[in-house]
């Protein structure tokens, strides 16, 4: 199509990369932490309900910064795991980084719900049926949540689709690498007569989200009508 | 080689244009990575790659020279600006920028718009202006800050807000606000874009590009989005 | 295979304080609403971790409160059969009665999958979810999920409940299977007195969170002044081998050298077989009765009459059978002059054992 | 006031089509697992939208598929009564027995809230959530619920299943005070014969989905053709009249002249009571017998001999007291040479009238 | 406290103001729409679904302007609106708004999870004892999916703290009206050597975000424990 740029798609295409990596990459550990503040109690558990809240309560070019902080090549994660080739700042990754911490609240708060509504008592009977504690998780637990993890899924792909300041602020406005839809958008709005084009990627990106939700609500439809009956 | 450039978001338009010349005439590529100018001048800070800062205000530009992340000599102001007022409407009259301005009877019960008179250089400019001309303690109650001076802008287009200090850069494109008056250019401190070489790397095309910006290709596309060029 | 069980909990008002032994056979665990029954299912399968108390199959230790032992419950092993289901809804049938067989181990006894969906008529199930289950369907394919778990013992918490009498009648077969072929011991909660009579190797019954009766189930259940059922379901057991079956449809059964007539059980001829004579369904004759339509007359003599507290006696006598309780009014033990020593028929219309009553051995 | 039934269902495999009036008095619906029951209680409820049919109560319709009238779950004012409880867990047993009243039309009778807690034996449990309810406590708390709803009619889904025998008895007099004091529709579902022949006014019995037999209970229970819920639950139900309450414990009904001993009852004299003998429990003997320790003896005469599909056969009398239902072996129709026209006395142990099966009339 | 200055303290109480009224305010409205979502079929029913997520998908300053084009007192919205007297603009009503559509997606998201976790057959339960629908909303599903409610509330509540881009777009900045946190730090984060001051509020915001997490942990505890047992 010919009324996006290939900037403009170029931004398009990086912005489902970097949601994508950032809903896929924090799945597993959101579930985890999910799972950890939903049924186990240990110390420092309050603790870690902030710190995944955090970037939730914090202005995003706040967190945007405290990442740069800390993952740029002179900071003290940054630092050493660019030693090891890792290397967040300024690149494609380190926005799906941003991504990933912004939506991360979201995800684990859907996911948690979810499995505060298990019945315990399903999974009580599956382990006297000899499954151990992980595979109660993936055979009873996980599949039941399903549809939370879709939902926090799908919570954190659109988040990650609209995230801007955190973005920005950490890894810049580097075309190809980090400029993504609401990057772009946002250079758009800065000058005279950007607005059409920031409103052509407005469109793209709700179109793309749109997408998902529907996708998502699906998903969830075919799951619930499994758990339901028939 | 290949170059990436860090340069204020109120630059995007002109950017597209040089960018895309100089790639043209020196075969070289340019990235060219737009944002607040205090979050460019923060990641120059940590370390990020870019050869070429161009920043909105001179603050910015001073910090990195104090910690010594400018290549020595390099430093340049290559753009200038000027401060306008701005009126609600297509057909809105002049008025006299001057110590007799009724800003504050203009208003009345409403806003004037205008960036963070305290952080952002369109802002403090605008205040710094108000002051000299001795207006600012009638209006400074009825200022609303936008984040940025576009967004200030976007107050008066809607109508939000009837008046505003904008950039003269920003006012031109926009058909729902008409510039009532320019402020003297000695109300406030010159509104200057300094550009420099960054000290991380050397590679022939950060010289060239700080060369093409001061050439008649980039003076050309500056002018038209309504800059003054700084000469030499 | 014995299971050893020793708990002391306590919830907020109530106490559980229970002690008993189960082994091999079924060990039927009963009492009334509210008893602590499933508290005490709760504890052995490891779901409920007792204030106190002490629990072992075989000598392994589940639970020791003071050595401070504690198995979690999939290492137990133990095929629990929950009150109300507990069917995972988000398998098919099919599916939870596999699920079980997934996590056994690789060397388990395994039942056979079609037999046991045969015996629970499920077989049109299989590919439904649990929502889609009326409520007894359900209780049937959480039986055999538990059957086919190849458990080292089996929990079942009021298992039929939720089931009309005919399927009763056919399920209850597997659990004498089970009990008589294989060397686990079964803990089955029940207050239903044709099957406590039927199932139970052992007996314990419960009050108010403590054993107040337990023993072999003959014991216990023959013994006329344990009435933890109530005295309606009083009813002595009768040690017996099948000699022929009937064209008619009757099978003749030999208790100690008496005949006795039974509408056909499915057993062959020599095998032994547990019959139960409940106490209110035997009448008692001073004459060798004639020209009535009951079969089996067993002549006796009274060993004991222990009054009740309504109108009814409980009369223990002792025929070449074994022992028969017979339930009768105090009016008929004064007509009848019964005191111990004196002779009396007991009569037993062949169909008043219960089919439910008659149990393999 | 009637309840009118005639619903048309079908999920997948299985099809409801089913038509039944429900006087007032106790309408038990019973059949086998998955025969429909929960289905059709649903579809009163209001809970499900069948797919054809009318439900009315009195006139009021409740559903009409082809005049589209659906009236909703809460207009329908039907206390019910789940199989699986259904307490609502963030409120206090007092809470759950409460919440019926709060919507209770302003003018509706109302039971009071003391004795029905006391007559379930829930008074211990009313500031615990239904959390920690055992699972009979559950269900008897989801009774008094319903009860206490003020309804114009009940449905009750196996009620008593999860409770043992003695909660049984005492709670099923209340059903029947319900049935008799009260003139709203009871639908009560239930597979334990006792129950259907102490409370049924009406018997309708469902296979796979169909209505098989139906009519006054005294009538279905009497016809020896109809073995609804198999042969041996098979028993004929006499009309009697309270004579005394003799010091012994035993009361004496009179049955058409005929007298009769049970234990003790808890009507008046001159009231009038309703006993099921179970056609198991009756023997035949030609001559009149003597020296039995059974007190009640019925001359009459074999109507009708009707073999069964096993050993057994059910012989039908003809008594002064009514008709009665007997069931002996073939072996004994032919040793007794039984056949219509025979002179014969039916012998009835005392006890061996379950209490339950004494119902008021 | 003399660490911040008077006018930090009036960001302060401002944001608290603004995210109080903004949670609370929209706590029915996004109950409703949750329910909607989780348990009606309704034409449009996935327009409204993506409309609750639209503020997640764009730009914050997306938002902002067309909260501005929308609600501002030319907007066709604001417009009749400010006749009555109901004034958005330069307003802290406004920057409450923001921040309630900017914490809608995430507050539907938590409480539709609940509700769909609730058990129908309890619902049915209350009916049969002659709950209407509105009153079996109140009796039986409300007290149900309270720990839904109030990880929405909180979940708001946390990005009303945070919100920035919508906030200061639509109704900018004034000091005592509109002047939140997130725009104090901003500001302070726009002029070399502002950090320290920016920390100060920070560190603020943190502490009265996570007191309020604490809080609603709390709360859900309690009513857990109720539904649970004891
Ligand atoms: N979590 C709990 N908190 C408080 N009391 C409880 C709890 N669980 C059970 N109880 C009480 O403990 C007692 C025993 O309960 P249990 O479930 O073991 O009874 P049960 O014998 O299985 O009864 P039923 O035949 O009705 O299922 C009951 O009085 C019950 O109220
Ligand atoms: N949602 C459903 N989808 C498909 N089939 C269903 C569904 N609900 C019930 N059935 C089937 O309909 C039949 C009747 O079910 P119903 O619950 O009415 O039986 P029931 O007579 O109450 O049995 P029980 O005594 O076991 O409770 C069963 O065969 C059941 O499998
Ligand atoms: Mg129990
Ligand atoms: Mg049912």
């Amino acid at each position: 199509m010919d009324w996006l740029g290939p900037e403009e798609w170029q931004a398009v295409a990086l912005s489902l990369r970097v949601s994508l990596w950032a809903t896929v990459a924090s799945l597993p550990l959101g579930i985890l932490a999910a799972y950890a503040l939903a049924r186990w109690s240990f110390p420092g558990k309050q603790l870690l309900n902030g710190l995944v809240h955090l970037p939730l309560i914090l202005p995003p070019v706040v967190t945007g910064y405290l990442l740069l902080l800390t993952f740029g090549t002179q900071g003290p994660v940054g630092g050493p795991l660019s030693e090891l080739g890792i290397v967040f700042a300024f690149r494609w990754t380190g926005a799906a980084l941003a991504a990933g911490v912004m939506a991360f609240p979201l995800m684990v708060r859907a996911i948690r719900l979810s499995i505060e509504a298990v019945d315990p008592r399903l999974e009580q009977a599956s382990a006297t049926l000899g499954a151990s504690p992980p595979w109660v998780f993936v055979t009873v637990t996980l599949p039941l949540i399903l549809p939370g993890v879709v939902a926090g899924a799908i919570l954190a792909f659109a988040k990650a689709m609209g995230e801007f300041g955190a973005t920005i602020t950490f890894v810049s406005n580097i075309p190809g690498e980090t400029r993504t839809i609401p990057s772009a958008i946002y250079a758009f709005l800065q000058v005279p007569g950007g607005e059409d084009a920031a409103t052509r990627l407005v469109l793209v990106s709700v179109g793309v989200a749109m997408g998902a939700l529907l996708l998502s609500e699906w998903i969830a439809r075919r799951v619930a009508a499994r758990v339901g009956g028939a | 080689d290949r170059i990436t450039v860090f340069a204020a978001a109120s630059l995007t338009n002109a950017m597209a244009e040089i960018e895309a010349g100089f790639e043209a005439t020196t075969g070289h590529e340019v990235a060219v990575s737009l944002a607040g100018s205090s979050a460019l001048a923060r990641q120059i800070q940590q370390g990020a790659p870019a050869d070429i800062f161009i920043s909105a205000n001179p603050g910015w530009m001073d910090a990195l020279e104090s910690d010594g992340l400018l290549e020595t000599g390099t430093r340049v102001d290559l753009l200038r600006n000027s401060l306008v007022l701005i009126a609600h409407g297509p057909e809105a009259a002049p008025v006299e920028i001057g110590a007799g301005l009724d800003l504050a009877g203009l208003l009345g019960e409403r806003r004037l718009a205008m960036a963070l008179v305290e952080a952002v250089p369109a802002g403090i400019y605008g205040k710094a202006a108000l002051e000299s001309l001795g207006l600012w303690e009638s209006v400074a109650p009825r200022v609303a800050q936008a984040d940025n001076v576009r967004a200030a802008l976007a107050l008066v287009a809607t109508g939000e807000a009837p008046y505003g200090i904008v950039y003269a850069t920003d006012a031109v494109a926009e058909e729902d606000v008409t510039v009532i008056g320019t402020f003297p250019a000695a109300s406030h401190p010159p509104i200057v874009y300094p550009a420099a070489d960054l000290a991380n790397r050397d590679v022939a095309a950060e010289a060239a590009f700080l060369d093409y910006l001061r050439g008649p290709e980039a003076r050309a596309a500056f002018e038209r989005q309504g800059f003054i060029v700084v000469a030499d | 295979m014995t299971l050893e069980v020793r708990i002391r909990h306590s919830f907020g008002g109530f106490t559980l304080d229970a002690a008993f032994d189960a082994p091999a056979g079924v060990t039927v665990l009963f009492g009334r609403s509210g008893s602590g029954k499933t508290t005490i299912v709760n504890a052995v399968a490891g779901l409920l971790r007792p204030e106190g108390g002490r629990i072992a199959v075989d000598g392994r230790v589940l639970t020791d409160t003071e050595a401070r032992v504690w198995l979690p419950p999939h290492r137990r092993r133990l095929g629990t059969i929950f009150q109300e289901g507990r069917l995972l809804p988000h398998l098919t049938v099919r599916q939870n009665l596999r699920y079980g067989a997934w996590f056994a181990p690789r060397d388990a006894r395994r039942e056979d999958m079609g037999r046991i969906v045969e015996m629970l008529g499920i077989g049109h199930l299989l590919d439904r979810r649990p929502g889609a289950l009326s409520g007894g369907e359900k209780q049937r394919v959480a039986i055999g999920r538990a059957l086919l778990s190849a458990p080292a013992a089996i929990l079942a918490d009021e298992p039929l409940a939720a089931l009309d009498e005919a399927r009763k009648a056919e399920i209850l077969p597997y659990f004498e299977r089970l009990r008589d072929e294989v060397a686990v011991p079964i803990l089955y909660v029940s207050h239903a007195a044709s099957e406590v009579a039927r199932l139970a190797t052992t007996v314990v019954a419960l009050e108010a969170g403590r054993v107040v009766a337990q023993g072999p189930a003959a014991e216990v259940l023959g013994d006329p002044g344990v009435t933890p059922l109530g005295p309606r379901e009083v009813g002595a057991v009768l040690e017996t081998r099948v000699v022929a079956h009937h064209a008619d449809g009757l099978t003749e059964l030999s208790a100690g050298g008496v005949q006795l007539f039974l509408p056909r059980i499915a057993r062959a001829e020599g095998a032994r077989a547990r019959v139960r004579i409940a106490a209110h369904e035997v009448l008692l004759s001073r004459g060798a009765p004639a020209g009535l339509s009951a079969l089996n007359i067993l002549p006796g003599t009274v060993r004991e009459v222990r009054p009740g507290d309504g109108p009814g006696a409980i009369v223990a006598l002792d025929t070449p059978a074994g022992r028969v309780l017979a339930r009768v009014t105090r009016r008929s033990v004064a007509a009848l002059s019964l005191a111990p020593g004196v002779p009396v028929h007991a009569v037993v219309k062949s169909v008043s054992v219960a089919p439910e009553d008659v149990g393999a051995r």
